[in-house]
C-alpha cells in the first residue's frame, strides 16, 4: 500500500477533491499547513514595524492507497492542482506496511 | 435651552457614532476572515473622512440657508461659522419647530447619520474595491449625493419637506440613499471571483451578532433623537424602533424556517436590523401596533428580497440592496398607510388613519427622487473612479484578501507559529 | 413631563435593551465554540418574541389596572392602548410616586427587563436545549411567571409591594425569578452529556469580558433607571451599583485566590455580575459602604455557591442558580438590614438602621413567594413541553453542538480550508 | 439640582465606565493570544480597587476639602461621609461653577477617570508584569499619583487650577500623568524578552477596533459631561472630541501611508485614539476648526512619537508614551495657541486668540509638575515593588504568557480538541 | 522502528490517550485534521444559501515506536477508537529509518 | 529520498528555519500539532473546577530530501531545536518512493 501526501494550495482543495472522487478514491485526510519555499511570502505593517512572513497557507492531502493506483493518485491530484505558477507544491509517496479500518478492523485494501 | 432636550440630543449623538463601528462588525463578521480588516477599515475610515469634510462644509450644504429651490443649503455654515451661538436658529427651524438645544447638538447629531450613510454601502462592495478608490468615492458621494437629498427631505426648507413627504429619521436619506447608491456600485465594481458558485461563509457570526447589539442599541438614538426633544414623540419612536426589530427578527425567521427548515442566527440579526431599516422613517409617526406591522412585513419582505441578487446576477455581497434598499422602501411607503396624527400632530394621517392617499403619493415622490438622484450620481461617481484609478484590487490581491493587499495586516494570530522576522 | 427625567429613562431603557446582547456574549464565551450561536441565538430571540407579547398584553398583565387581589394587572392595557397619552397616569403611580415621564418611557423600560429575565436561564440550559422548546418555553413563562410576579412586587398595586416588600429594580423579579426557574428547569432538562466528567472550557473568555463590560454599562441603567427620575436616589443607585460590582469582584478574586492559587478572569467577571445581582434590589435603598459590604459579601458568597452543583449533582451549566438565584437571595435579605430611609425616604428602614426585623420579614415573604411561584410554574412548564415537543436535543445533536443542528450554522470560519460546496 | 444635567452627567459615568473595557480590548487585541487575559484581567481588576479606594477615601483626597497649599484635599469625605445630601457645595464649587447636580453623581462621574487613568498604563508594561505587583502598583498609585494631581489640576481649590491652567477633561491629569508613569514602570521593568528583535504581530485586530470603537464611544462622556451640564460648551465638546478623533486618524493614515506605504487599520485606531487624547484637555476651550488642526497634528506626530522607543531603547509595548504622554502634552499645550473665551467664557485667550503667551506659560508649568511627581513617585512605587515583590514574572513565565501562568486560563478554545482532565 | 499513524474521531483521544498510556507509550503528537470518506458530511444555511461541508473534524495521532510495540499499539488504538459507527477513521503504519530525541541526541529505541 | 519530520518547540522555528536555509534547503512545510511525552502539560482553573491539559504545543517541521543530505538535515534541525530541556522533541525519517513538483512534474531531486 501507498501514502500520497499532497501540499496544495488552499483554493486547489476542492478541485483535487473532485479529481480524485471521479478516480474512485474513497477518502482521504486533508489539513492546514503552512509552506516555506521558492514562493516569496509577505510582509505586514504594524505601527511602522515590518514583518516579513516567510510562510504561505497551504493545505496537506494525504491519501491512503493501493501499490497500483498510488501512480493514478499522484497523477490526478498533480493536474487538479496545477496552476503553473511558482508555489504549486509537492506530491510525495510513502509505502505503508498496512492499513486498518478502526469501525471493521478490516485490513489492507479493504480498509481504503 | 433645554437641558433636558440637550442631554437627550447628545446622549443620542453619540448612541448613532456608536452605530458605525457596531455597523462595521455587523459586515465584519460576514466576509471570509482574510477581509475582515478591509471590511473594519471602510467603516472606520468614514468616520474620519466623512467627519471633516462635514464641518468643513458638507453641514453648510445640507442644513444651511437654502440656494433656491430647496435643492441645497448655501456656504453660509462653513467651518461651523456662527454656530457656537446657542441661540441661533437654524433655517426653517422656528415656530413650532423652533430647537430648544445648542444648534452644536444638531450638528453632531446629523454629522453621525451623515457618517454612517456611506459606510452602509461597504457591505455590498465587499472584498474587491481599492481603498483608495473607497475613500474618493464616499468623499464625493456625501458631498453630490448625501447633502442634497439630505437638504430635500431633512431640512425644513428643503423642496420634499416642503411637499410634506414624511421621513422621521432618515429611511429615503440614510437607506434608500445608501441601498440605491450601494446597487449602482456593484453593477459597476462587478461581482466577487467565484461568486455565486464559490462558498463564502461568514467567518465569524458572534461578531456579526455583537454588530446587530450594537446596531439595535444605537437606533434607538437614531430614531427617538431624531423628536430632538425627549418628549412623547421620542418615547414613541424608541418602542416602535424596538417594537419593527423584534417583530422583523420574528417574521425572517419564521419565513427562514419554513423555507429552508431552520431558524439562523444570522436570519434573527439580519430580520432585526432590516426591521430597523423600514421603522426609522416611520418611527415618530405611528403607534405601536403598526410598528409591529411593519416590522413583521418587513422581516418576511427582506429575506425574499436578498434572493433578488441571484435572479438578475448582482452581487450585492452582504444584501445592502436586499435588506437597506428593499427595507427603507417598504417603510417608506407604509408609513403612507399607517401614519396617524393622534400620535404626532407634525405627522400626517396615513390611509389606514382616513388621510386618503395623499401622504402616500408624497411617499412614493420622495422615494424615487431620491432613487434617481442617488443611483444616476452614484453611477457616474463609480464609472469615473473606475476609469480613473480603479475601482478594484487585481485578481491576485482579491484572492489573498483585502487585509494583506490594502493594509499590510492581518486580523487574527491565534496559532503559535511565530513566522515572522522583522524587516523586510 | 420633565424632559430631563424622560431623557434619563429612555437612555436608561437603551442600556438595559443593551444587557441582553451583554449576557449572550457573557454566556456565549462560556460554552464551547460548538453552541456559542445556540446560546447567542437564545438571548437575541428573547428580544424578538417578548417584546411582542409584552405590547400585546403582557405589559397589561404586569402594571394594568389591578384585576383583583395585587396578584396580576388586567388587559385593559393590551396593545398598549391609550398609552400614547403623555398625561395618563399609571395605575398606583399617583401622589409621590406620579410619573414625570410619557408612559411609553415607562412601558420600554420595564419592557427591558421582561426580556432580560428569561435570558438569564439561558446560562443553566446551555448546550442541550431544543430551540423550539426554548421559544414556547420563553414566551409561556414571561406570561404565567414574569408578569405576575412583576405585579406583585414593582407595581405600586401588587400585593407585595403593598405590604411593603422592596425591590429597588429587580432582586426577587428578575434575578431569583429566573434563577429558580433555571433551576426548575435543569432538573427536568437533565445534565449535559459528559457532565461532570468530561471537560468543558470556555472557548473565548475575550467574549465573555465583552459580556461582562457591556452588562456592568447596562446595569447602570437598569438600576439608575429604576429611580425613574435624574435625581439624588439615581445618582445613589449608579454609584452603589458600581461599588457592588467592583467589590464583589474582589470577594470572588480573594477567595478564589486563597481556594485554587489564582485569580482569574472569568472569576473577575463572574465577582462583578454577582455583585450587579445582589445590588439591584438594594440600589436606591442603601448607602455606598454599604453597596461595598453587599458586594463584598456576595462575591464571596456566589463562589461558594457555584460549587453546590456539584454536591447536589444538577447541571447548571454557567450557575444561573450560582449566581443570580443566590445573589439575588442575598441582595434582597441584605437589604432587610441596610436599607435607610436617610437615603431614600420612599424606602424603609432595615435592622442596622433602627427599623428593626419589620423589613428583613417582608423581604423573606417577598423572597418566599417568589422562589414557590416561579418553582412551581416553571417546573410544569418545563414537563408540559418536554412530555409534548420535547425539551432536549438528540444524544448525537448534542455531541455535533447546536449552532449547526439547531440553527444550521458554524460560529467562526478562520481557517483557509474553503471546504463547501453550493447546494445539497 | 436640573434634571437634564443630572441625566447628563448619570449618562456620562457610565459612557466613562464603559471605556475601561474598551481599552482592555483596545490593548488585548494588540498583544499576543497567550497574554490577552493578562491584559484584559489587569484592566477589569482596576475597576475593582480604584472604585473601593475611591469611595474609602480617595475621592476625599481628590475634591475633598483642601488640607493646605491646594496640593491635597482632606479626609472629610471618607467613605463618601454627608455627600449623599444633594444640596451639599462641593468646596470650590460655588457662584457661576456651582453644581446643579447631586454631589454623588459628581463622585461617580470622577471615579471612573480615576479608574481609566491607571489602566492606560497597563499598555505600556504588556506580557511581562506579575499581577499582585500590579495590584499593588496600581493601589499605591490612584493614592499618592492619581489623587494629588487631580486636586491640583481638577479642583478649584488645587493650586494649579487656581493659577488659571486649563484641563478640561484630563489632559494632564489623565493622559500625561498616566504615561509618565508608564515610561517610568518600563524602565524599572525593564523589556520583554525577544524584543525588539522577536515579531510579536496583534493576535486580534478586529479586538482592537471594537475597543476603539468603545473608548471613541465612551469619550463623549468623558470630555462633553465635563462640563457637568448638558448645555452649548457640552455640545462644543462634543464635537470637538469626535472631530479631533477623525482628524487625528487621517493625519496618522496620510503620514503612515507615505513612510510605509499603507494605511492600516491599527494605525486608523491609534490615530483616532491620539486625538481623542489630545482634544481631551481642549475639548470645552476650543472651536471645531481647531479641534480639526489639533487633531491632525497630533494624529501626525504621534505617529513619529511611537518610534522613539527604537531609538531610546524603553519597551513601551503597546504605545503609551507615544500616544498618551506625547499626545496629552501636544494637546496640553495646543490649548495654549487655540483657547477662547468666544467658546467657553470660564475659559481664557491662547496666544491665536489675542491671549498672548500667558495661557502657554500656565499650561507648561502644569504640564511639567505633572511630568515631575508622576515621574518620580511611579519609579520610586516601581523600585519599592520590585525589591519587595517583584515585578516582573520569571523568564519562563513570560514565555508561556500571562494567561496561563497569572490566572491559570487560555483566552481561547476553539479547536476539537478536547484535550483535558478534571483534577490534577 | 514504526510510525502508527491514527484518524479517529476527536472526541475519542481521551481514550486512545488512556489506553496508548496503559501500554507503555512514552509519547505521541496529535493534530486536528478534516476527513472525507463514507461518513457524509454536514449542511449550513447563510441567508438562504446552502452550503454542503463533505469534511468532518478528525484527530491525527501519530506515535514512533519499536516494530515489535508495533501491532500492539495499533490493536490499542483501534480498540480505543472504535465505535462502531461510520466515520472511526483508520490506522496506518509506515518504517522509519531512525528516530532522534533532540535533546539528548539518543536515536533508535532509546530516543522514544 | 527521505522525509525528515521533526517535531519541535514552537518558538525554536525560526532557528530551524534558518539551519535549514544555510544547509541549502529550499523548503520544508510546517504545522502546528499538540505533543504528550515527558514533558508536563499545565493546570487551568474555571470558576474552581481544575483542568489538567496534557499536552504541550508543539510545531512538525517536514523537509523532503535526498537520501545524501538526510542526515545533516536531521543534525541540523536537532541542533537548532535543542535547548537541552525536557519536550525538544524528535526527529524522524521515512523513505519516500518519490517526489513531484506539482507545477512543473519534475520527479525526484529536481522537485525539491
Ligand atoms: N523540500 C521540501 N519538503 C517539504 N515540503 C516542501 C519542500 N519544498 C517545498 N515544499 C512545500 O511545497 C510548497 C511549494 O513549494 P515552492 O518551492 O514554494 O513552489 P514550487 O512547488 O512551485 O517549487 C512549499 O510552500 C512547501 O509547503
Ligand atoms: N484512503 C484514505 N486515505 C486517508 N485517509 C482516509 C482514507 N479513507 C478514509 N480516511 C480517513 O478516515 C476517516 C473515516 O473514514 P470513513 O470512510 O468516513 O469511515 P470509516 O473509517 O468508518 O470507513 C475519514 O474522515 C478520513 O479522515
Ligand atoms: N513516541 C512518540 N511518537 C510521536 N511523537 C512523540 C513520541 N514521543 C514524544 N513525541 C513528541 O515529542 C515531544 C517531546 O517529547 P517529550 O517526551 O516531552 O520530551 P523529550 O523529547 O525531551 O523526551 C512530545 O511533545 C511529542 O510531540
Amino acid at each position: 500500500m501507498r501514502l500520497v501526501t499532497a501540499i496544495i494550495k488552499p483554493f486547489k482543495l476542492d478541485a483535487v477533491k473532485e479529481a480524485l472522487r471521479t478516480l474512485g478514491v474513497q477518502g482521504m485526510t486533508v489539513s492546514e499547513v503552512q509552506g516555506f519555499g521558492r514562493q516569496r511570502g509577505h510582509t505586514e505593517v504594524y505601527r511602522g514595524t515590518e514583518y516579513t512572513i516567510d510562510f504561505v497557507p497551504k493545505i496537506r492531502v494525504e491519501v491512503a492507497t493501493d501499490d497500483a493506483t498510488a501512480g493514478a493518485v499522484v497523477q490526478a491530484i498533480a493536474d487538479a492542482a496545477r496552476t503553473e505558477k511558482i508555489g504549486d507544491g509537492k506530491v510525495w509517496v510513502v509505502a505503508i506496511e498496512d492499513v486498518m479500518r478502526i469501525r471493521t478492523g478490516e485490513m489492507g485494501h479493504d480498509a481504503l | 435651552m433645554d437641558t433636558g432636550n440637550t442631554a437627550f440630543v447628545l446622549a443620542a449623538a453619540g448612541l448613532v457614532l456608536f452605530m458605525t463601528p457596531g455597523l462595521a462588525f455587523f459586515y465584519g463578521g460576514m466576509v471570509r476572515s482574510k477581509n475582515v480588516l478591509g471590511m473594519l477599515m471602510q467603516n472606520f475610515f468614514a468616520m474620519g473622512l466623512v467627519s471633516v469634510l462635514w464641518v468643513l462644509f458638507v453641514f453648510s450644504l445640507a442644513f444651511g440657508k437654502d440656494a433656491g429651490g430647496g435643492f441645497v443649503g448655501g456656504l453660509g455654515f462653513a467651518g461651523l461659522k456662527g454656530l457656537g451661538n446657542v441661540n441661533l436658529a437654524l433655517p426653517g427651524y422656528s415656530g413650532a419647530a423652533a430647537l430648544s438645544i445648542p444648534p452644536l447638538a444638531f450638528v453632531a447629531f446629523q454629522l453621525m447619520f451623515a457618517v454612517i450613510t456611506p459606510a452602509l454601502i461597504t457591505g455590498a462592495i465587499a472584498d474587491r474595491m481599492r481603498f483608495a478608490a473607497y475613500a474618493v468615492f464616499i468623499g464625493l458621494w456625501v458631498v453630490l449625493v448625501y447633502a442634497p437629498v439630505a437638504h430635500w427631505v431633512f431640512s425644513p426648507t428643503g423642496w420634499l419637506f416642503k411637499r410634506g413627504a414624511l421621513d422621521f429619521a432618515g429611511g429615503t436619506v440614510v437607506h434608500i440613499n445608501a441601498g440605491i447608491a450601494a446597487l449602482a456600485l456593484v453593477i459597476v465594481i462587478g461581482k466577487r471571483r467565484g461568486w455565486p458558485s464559490e462558498v463564502m461563509p461568514p467567518h465569524s457570526l458572534p461578531l456579526t451578532l455583537l454588530g446587530t447589539g450594537i446596531l439595535w442599541f444605537g437606533w434607538f438614538g437614531f430614531n427617538a433623537g431624531s423628536s430632538l426633544k425627549a418628549d412623547g414623540v421620542a418615547a414613541q419612536a424608541l418602542i416602535n424602533t424596538h417594537m419593527a426589530a423584534a417583530a422583523a427578527m420574528l417574521g425572517w425567521l419564521i419565513v427562514e424556517r419554513v423555507k429552508d427548515g431552520h431558524a439562523t442566527t444570522l436570519g434573527a440579526a439580519s430580520g432585526a436590523v432590516a426591521g430597523l431599516v423600514a421603522i426609522t422613517p416611520c418611527a415618530g409617526y405611528v403607534g405601536a401596533l403598526p410598528a409591529v406591522a411593519i416590522g413583521g412585513v418587513t422581516g418576511a419582505a427582506c429575506f425574499l428580497a436578498i434572493q433578488l441578487k441571484f435572479r438578475f446576477g448582482y452581487d450585492d455581497a452582504l444584501d445592502v440592496v436586499g435588506v437597506h434598499l428593499a427595507g427603507g422602501i417598504v417603510g417608506s411607503l407604509l408609513l403612507g398607510l399607517f401614519a396617524s396624527k393622534a400620535i404626532n400632530s407634525a405627522g400626517a394621517d396615513g390611509l389606514f388613519f382616513g388621510g386618503g392617499l395623499d401622504l402616500f403619493g408624497k411617499q412614493l415622490l420622495a422615494v424615487g427622487a431620491t432613487l434617481v438622484w442617488s443611483f444616476v450620481i452614484s453611477f457616474i461617481l463609480a464609472k469615473v473612479i473606475d476609469a480613473t484609478i480603479g475601482l478594484r484590487v487585481p485578481p491576485d490581491d482579491e484572492a489573498q484578501g483585502l487585509d494583506l493587499t490594502q493594509h499590510a495586516e492581518t486580523g487574527y494570530a491565534y496559532g503559535d507559529l511565530g513566522m515572522g522576522r522583522i524587516g523586510s
